[in-house]
């Protein structure tokens, strides 16, 4: 039997002007098990504080009941008193007698019956509640990053900053991601390259930071502060640490017809390659699929010209197992395949465009050397025309993706805007659904396009591209004059919506994190919680969250750093120890708590049982990991058996609550 | 003849999640937002927790009437919980429905945090209607034939 | 097919592929048939039966049978091989320890059926294909229509398909489109009074035997809530006049995208309580609410209590498509 | 192989080669094609609306015909390809029109879209094998440029239809390839040529036809061939600005098999 | 007011089509082919049929200039369907009593020995009840 204390409190007039909070502590003093019951003007005051824990320490009390204000408001406060003279603060239940009873009602009878009847169910809760202790972890001091793009890059780089110690993982043989790509940002125009490089080049030298390219994440085990990963480090057929990056072989490799995938297949490259010159690490890959020596055992020039005598034929896919404390998931994006859109004749004719092929085309490192010429008869493009929303916001399914891609309309300003100032000569239309410019200085840059630049932006929509006669026969609405328009275009550059890389769901699987439906990693809460994965230890950064531009990209990856960073510089971390606890007794090993489990806390193993006549049985049941669980209940209504159950807010407890409301 | 009628004073359970509505009834009380006092709330750290078992309880206990407050779908501190509270009451109440309990007696709300006006209001409307369906007796008598 | 049948588990047993079978056997009357495990060839030839009368549901025996050393054979029903299925699917079964015989079934006879016809004194009763042929005491002998005499659930057969097994005995049958919910409907096209007059006169007969808790495949906890002193809820004795409400309202609940509605609940009940009609009308507004759902189906698709969309309808949605006011 | 065969009014008179040159070459590739015992016009447009009934029996009835043989049904006119496969996909997923349809038509068992429809291309893609049609040519037009054209009927709604990638077919093309001639590929090939205004509106559809032709001739085609007689007409007929012959595939197709 | 609204529901009824669900992207009237014959184009259609504005379009030429090719409702990133609400409106008409667009009288004159059938049927087929 529990030794329970009574402390119901006047705050001043605020609960004792409607609530007869002598009367409330005497009836009170007579429930079963209450040794001790009295009323204070403010308990939460350091004098009330005191007299809580002065009767503690008198009477021996086991547990504690404060008829008060929310316990949102002090229930800590209470806990923490209750802890300082060594009572469990898990034996403290706070009855809310001012938010929901003093302030609401007027009638000073009414209002002390319904405090009696709170205080009663706290009683009730009380006899219930068991001591509580929070569970600690100890936490891995590193963090993996896996992604190499500018999301991950940042992280990595202001991870590395606060002293701990960062993996990214890339799987192509340069970090850089899509921003190496890009010709210019918006909205200020300055070179991609030149902003991005100098952190490609910081992130390999930073000590603390270690790189594995062209690697891959393999499997993922354990929880938060103790993640264990397995990474495929792929063979890339060259010894990483003795090529110089010298580029002899990538000049001399007589395969020289590979689709350069940099340049999105508009040149092309040999089979041994470094992505682009200031690739990091600045060392040459061979293409499996290409190289001749290592398809017929024939040629082997690259390891005769390598002087360094960096080419290994024989390598083969390595793994590495290490530990992190954090998972940073910055898998970033791709433009959609524009199959299923061909009205607008992309198959058909090299010079219909993505956008990103178009900023390929506009880089002086791209296939033209950075003059725009039009892919198929490299002739320069007098009249362009750009669509948006291609395959974005869309009635998903076959249609294509629900969502904005929210960084098209910017970009496609970008590139009329440069088109317009390098080519003066060339009519750019641009044919928009709405334009979409919520961001600093971000109208602006649209505004100038169309006011100083003479970009023709036109609301409506292109349905029908005809290549013909060296033309692109453009057929596209203008909603505002309502008429159909007839463009002889020489190029169509398509705004492709954006989607999530194929990579995010079988990652998403592996680290037990939610996705949307669009493959979009899902974050814990969608104000509150932006940069982190509902699963403890997993953070989002960049596009593999959803659509945004670079400096918000940017702005994501500091803050999924930061979030990293205050887990990392914990030695061990305090569990919430009101968790669910499966009775192995009685779990079926049904598997319906997991199901609901939103956090992945829930695994089974199989376990042994006694059984009668000293038989043993093998059964599967389920554990909760309480590094894990955050504590919802979800799986203890999905339990059938009733073997799965809440700390702090146990079935009984709850039950004994009813009961004594309804009583 | 005149007979004399005892007021009813009905026992109504009200379930909310520690997060959102639980802090809208906070909400409700700071704004002085008056509600009867016939409502007792019970804390859950989210509607995911409630039990039909509980729900069957109150009215085994006596209560009138039992509604539930829950995060806004979608709002979930807990992401999802909310979502399968939803499936399990819904499926609840058409049950106790079917078995021809008056279905006034059970309701779902999701309440914010910042809805204390929503939540007096709802808990005003759930009290008329427990009063105008009267005691709970039929949970009660289904096993006892008249 | 009962010979087929015992050939098959004899030849099965004999080769060692299978310890043990399960089948049916014989219990006090002919038409009074229970499970049995056999573990030899002389109890297979001794006791071994197959015939319209063979209605228990086999599967929630394997929960622990599949568990033993050694494979056990079962010979599974269409409905039973819907529970297998859902068991493997909550893992509670071994199927690696199984030997599925499915065997096609046309429905089973009820012979409470043949009693309430008016025959008295039944001594046996013969299953002869299409017709059962009914002795009495009298030496009378009478021979009926099976199909004028099947069980409820089998008249409302929704399906004839075995969903899992390694071999079958006779062709594996459809699924069924069958009128299982029309009782439902009934039931919510009556008025809130009507409908609580009905449960009020069906509930009123429990006796809170058990059985209908200890014949169902979904009912396989390993301590169930309401044998569990810690649960809070457990009860012997019914406590209050409550009780019972609780305890089948919270069966229903538990079984609910869990139940395959193969309709032993109903089957067993001394009382005779439509207690499958708490099940179906989980199944009915699950599939209406949450898309079609079939408990035993597959082994992948979830339940519809364990998932949910962001569009699920509100629970207001009673108000609307509720029974009549 | 054999098929249920539901050539539709238009080719029993005015485009009889379609017709005659579809049932030889079947014959030639092994290929049986049972004529529907009593099979009604189709209507020659699909009715959209979703209270549209009577309009839409005739294609049921021919479908359930087909379906009480345990056939599949093979079209050959774009029309009625299009008019059946979408009356079948309404029996497949509109309950209303599912439940009208058989309360007016009392068939022995409910029809719900049980039959499959082909295009008598896709029986030559999916049931022949261009690669076969290959070995079988005797005849091979080598050299010829041929421009397909598609029109909006085969194609059109593609979720529905199913036939081939709206926006870039292929399947006419494969079938140029395999009678050893050369495919033309213009863009043109999926627009309307405005065959069912012909009648009122020749001047509209002399434009949408000349169009389609200026993209053929311009890509280098020689000849456009097509499926559907009402196409074949409007081009001949109304796009009268360029010269170049329009033939039925199944013509090509004899020609090349040497049945012709 | 009422039997504006009431031909509203009846013209979505017929179609199937949600008009809520257009963005007003004109990707409809960007790839019509029959544009340049059409008073109201396609995605003013849509718009009027969802602001219920039936009547103008029941008197417009443009019910007859549709050519029903599809494009857009196959182009539509909506799924509109415009076209199904051209018909449904062609329909309202037409199936009033004498209001066939197309009559057998008027055939003589368009006829020519070429004409396949199906020019015919489907004529009629659309313009008259």
């Amino acid at each position: 039997m529990q030794k329970i204390g009574v402390f119901v409190c006047w705050c001043g007039s605020n609960i004792a002007g409607t609530v007869d909070v002598h009367a409330v502590a005497e009836t009170l003093k007579k429930e079963p098990g209450v040794v001790f019951s009295t009323d204070y003007q403010y308990m939460c005051s350091e004098a009330g504080q005191n007299l809580i824990k002065d009767s503690i320490k008198e009477y021996g009390l086991t547990g504690v009941v404060i008829c008060s204000c929310s316990p949102r408001m002090h229930e800590n406060t209470f806990r923490k008193a209750a802890q300082s003279v060594g009572l469990n603060p898990y034996m403290v239940e706070v009855a809310n007698i001012r938010e929901q009873c003093s302030w609401i009602h007027k009638d000073m009878a009414t209002a002390t019956e319904k405090a009696v009847i709170l205080g009663r169910a706290a009683i009730a809760k009380v006899h219930l509640n068991a001591p509580l202790t929070a569970g600690e972890s100890p936490v891995v001091k590193r963090a993996l990053v896996i992604g190499g793009g500018i999301a991950g890059i940042q992280t990595a780089l202001d991870i590395a900053e606060a002293g701990f110690e960062v993996d990214i993982v890339e799987k192509s043989p340069t970090i850089g991601g899509k921003m190496a790509q890009i010709d210019k940002t918006f909205p200020t125009l300055d070179c991609a390259a030149c902003i991005l490089t100098p952190k490609m080049v910081e992130a390999a030298q930073q000590e603390k930071i270690k790189i594995y390219s062209y690697s891959e994440v393999d499997e993922v085990k354990g929880f938060v502060g103790n993640f264990s990963v397995k990474i495929r480090r792929k063979a890339r057929y060259v010894n990483e640490d003795i090529c110089t990056g010298c580029g002899v072989c990538t000049e001399k490799c007589p395969q020289k017809k590979v689709p350069n995938e940099f340049n999105l297949g508009m040149d092309n490259r040999r089979a041994i390659y470094i992505p682009f010159a200031q690739a990091v690490p600045k060392v040459a890959t061979i293409d499996p699929n290409y190289c001749t020596m290592l398809k017929t055992g024939k040629c082997g020039v690259c390891s005769k010209v390598c002087t360094a005598k960096a080419i290994d034929y024989t390598q083969k896919d390595e793994f590495v197992e290490a530990q992190y404390g954090a998972i940073v998931v910055a898998t970033g994006f791709n433009p959609i395949s524009l199959e299923k859109y061909d009205e607008f004749a992309y198959s058909q004719s090299p010079d219909v465009v993505t956008s990103l092929e178009y900023e390929r085309l506009m880089n002086a490192a791209g296939p033209t050397s950075g003059t725009l010429l039009r892919p198929s008869d490299l002739t320069h493009p007098k009249t362009i025309v750009f669509v948006q929303c291609v395959g974005s916001r869309c009635d998903g399914g076959d249609k294509g993706k629900p969502y904005c891609s929210k960084v098209c309309c910017m970009y496609t300003a970008k590139h009329a805007m440069l088109t317009r100032e390098k080519y003066p000569d060339t009519d750019v239309y641009v044919f928009y659904i709405d334009v979409r410019t919520p961001g600093k200085n971000f109208d602006e840059f649209y505004r100038r396009a169309v006011e100083d630049y003479g970009v023709h932006y036109i609301k409506g929509m292109v349905g029908k591209v005809v290549p013909q006669d060296g033309k692109l026969k453009v057929q596209a609405s203008d909603l505002l004059s309502n008429e159909q328009l007839h463009i002889d275009a020489d190029m169509v550059v398509l705004a492709a919506a954006i989607e999530p890389d194929k990579t995010a769901r079988p990652l998403a699987t592996m680290l037990t994190a939610s996705m949307d439906t669009n493959d979009f990693f899902t974050e814990a809460h969608p104000k509150l919680r932006p940069v982190e994965s509902p699963t403890a230890g997993v953070f989002l950064s960049g596009m593999c969250q959803g659509p945004k531009d670079i400096p918000e990209t940017v702005s994501q990856a500091s803050a999924a750093a930061a979030k990293v960073i205050g887990l990392l510089a914990k030695d061990k971390l305090t569990c919430n120890p009101c968790v669910a606890h499966s009775d192995e007794q009685l779990c079926n090993g049904c598997s319906s708590c997991e199901k609901v489990c939103p956090y992945g806390a829930i695994t089974y193993q199989d376990k042994e049982f006694r059984m009668p006549n000293r038989t043993v049985a093998v059964r599967r049941v389920a554990s909760v990991n309480p590094a894990v669980c955050q504590g919802c209940g979800a799986c203890t209504v999905a339990c059938p058996s009733g073997a799965m159950d809440l700390n702090g807010f146990s079935n009984r407890q709850i039950m004994a609550e009813v009961d004594a409301i309804c009583k | 003849m005149q007979i004399e009628k005892k007021e009813f004073k009905p026992t109504i359970v009200a379930f909310c999640c520690n997060w959102c509505s639980y802090a809208g009834a906070d909400l409700a009380g700071t704004n002085r937002l008056n509600y009867p006092a016939d409502v007792k709330i019970i804390r859950v750290p989210c509607s995911c927790r409630v039990n039909p078992m509980f729900i069957l309880r109150a009215f085994q206990r006596g209560a009138d009437g039992v509604i539930l407050c829950g995060c806004h779908p979608g709002d979930c501190h807990y992401t999802t919980g909310n979502y399968y509270a939803r499936r399990r009451m819904t499926l609840l109440f058409s049950m106790l429905d079917f078995l021809g309990i008056e279905r006034g007696r059970t309701r779902v709300e999701w309440v914010s945090a910042a809805e204390g006006a929503k939540f007096a209001q709802t808990m005003n409307e759930f009290v008329e209607t427990i009063i105008s369906l009267g005691e709970n007796k039929r949970l009660e008598d289904l096993r006892c034939k008249k | 097919m009962q010979e087929m049948m015992k050939k098959r588990a004899l030849q099965l047993l004999q080769d060692g592929t299978v310890e043990r079978v399960l089948a049916w056997k014989t219990g006090e009357f002919s038409y009074d048939i229970t499970p049995a495990v056999f573990e030899s060839a002389e109890e297979i030839e001794k006791d071994f039966v197959y015939d319209a009368f063979c209605a228990a549901n086999l599967s929630k025996y394997l929960v622990a049978l599949s568990k033993k050393e050694g494979k056990t054979l079962a010979f599974l029903k269409p409905c039973d091989s819907y529970s297998f299925q859902q068991l493997m699917k909550e893992h509670r079964v071994d199927r690696d320890n199984v030997y599925i015989i499915g065997i096609a079934c046309d429905g089973k006879a009820d012979a409470d059926k043949i009693k309430d016809s008016g025959i008295k004194g039944i001594k046996n009763i013969a299953d002869n294909g299409d017709k059962l042929v009914v002795e009495t005491i009298y030496s009378e002998s009478t021979e009926l229509d099976k199909k004028d005499f099947l069980a409820e659930r089998c008249l409302n057969c929704k399906s004839r398909k075995v969903v899992i097994y390694d071999e079958m005995i006779g062709e594996n049958g459809e699924v069924l489109d069958s009128n299982r919910f029309d009782m439902v409907e009934k039931i919510e096209a009556m008025t809130s009074e009507e409908r609580f007059e009905f449960w009020q006169n069906e509930l009123s007969r429990c006796i809170r035997c058990n059985a209908c808790r200890n014949v169902c495949p979904a009912c396989t906890c390993e301590k169930c809530v309401f044998d569990n002193d810690a649960s809070g809820i457990a009860n012997k004795a019914a406590a209050n006049s409550f009780e019972e409400n609780m305890f089948h309202i919270i069966r229903a609940f538990h079984v609910a995208g869990r139940c395959t509605d193969c309709g032993e609940c109903s089957r067993v009940c001394p009382q005779h309580i439509p207690l499958h009609l708490l099940n179906r009308k989980f199944i009915k507004d699950m599939n209406e609410f949450y898309g079609e759902y079939q408990a035993g189906e597959d082994l992948e698709t979830r339940p519809p209590l364990v998932n949910f969309t962001m569009d699920d309808v509100e629970p207001s949605i009673v108000n609307e498509k509720g029974g009549k006011e | 192989m054999v098929f249920s065969y539901y050539p539709g009014c238009t080719l029993k008179t005015k485009a009889k080669d379609l017709d005659r040159y579809a049932r030889i070459s079947a014959e030639a590739l092994g290929v049986t094609l049972e004529e529907l015992p009593e099979w009604q016009c189709c209507g020659g447009v699909y009715p959209v609306a979703k209270d549209e009934i009577a309009t839409k029996l005739s294609s049921v009835r021919a479908l359930n015909s087909a379906g009480e043989m345990g056939n599949d049904l093979v079209t050959l006119c774009s029309a009625c390809h299009n008019v059946i496969k979408q009356v079948n996909n309404d029996m497949r997923t509109d309950e209303n029109i599912v439940l009208k349809v058989n309360n007016y038509l009392k068939l022995d068992k409910p029809y719900a879209g049980e039959t499959n429809v082909l295009h008598y291309l896709e029986m030559l893609r999916d049931a022949v094998g261009f690669d076969k049609i290959k070995e079988k040519v005797t005849n091979p037009l080598t050299g010829v440029k041929i421009a397909p054209y598609y029109g909006c009927l085969l194609l059109r709604p593609g979720s529905v239809m199913q036939f081939d990638d709206p926006e870039n077919p292929s399947i006419m093309e494969d079938f140029i390839r395999a009678i050893g001639a050369e495919p033309v590929s213009y863009s043109m090939r999926n627009e309307c040529c405005g065959g069912y205004v012909t009648l009122e509106n020749k001047s509209l559809a002399a434009k949408k036809s000349n169009n389609v032709l200026e993209s053929a001739v311009s890509a280098g085609a020689q000849m456009v061939i097509t499926a559907c007689p009402l196409c074949l007409y409007n081009l001949n007929k109304n796009g009268s600005d360029y010269d170049i012959p329009v033939h039925y595939f199944t013509e090509l197709l004899a020609q090349a098999l040497g049945l012709k | 007011m009422e039997n504006k609204q009431q031909l509203t529901e009846q013209i979505l009824r017929m179609s199937g089509v949600n008009a809520r669900k257009c963005m007003r992207c004109g990707k409809c009237t960007a790839t019509c082919p029959s544009f340049d014959e059409m008073e109201y184009h396609p995605h003013q259609f849509v718009y009027m049929v969802e602001k219920g504005d039936i009547e103008p379009l029941m008197k417009s030429e443009s019910l007859y200039t549709c050519l029903t090719c599809f494009a857009c409702v196959e182009r539509c990133p909506r799924n509109v369907e415009p076209a199904k609400l051209v018909e449904a409106v062609r329909l309202a008409v037409i199936r009033e009593q004498g209001a066939n667009h197309l009559k057998p009288q008027d055939l003589p004159e368009l006829w020519d020995e070429d004409l396949p059938q199906q020019a015919i049927v489907s004529a009629f087929r659309k313009y008259s009840k």
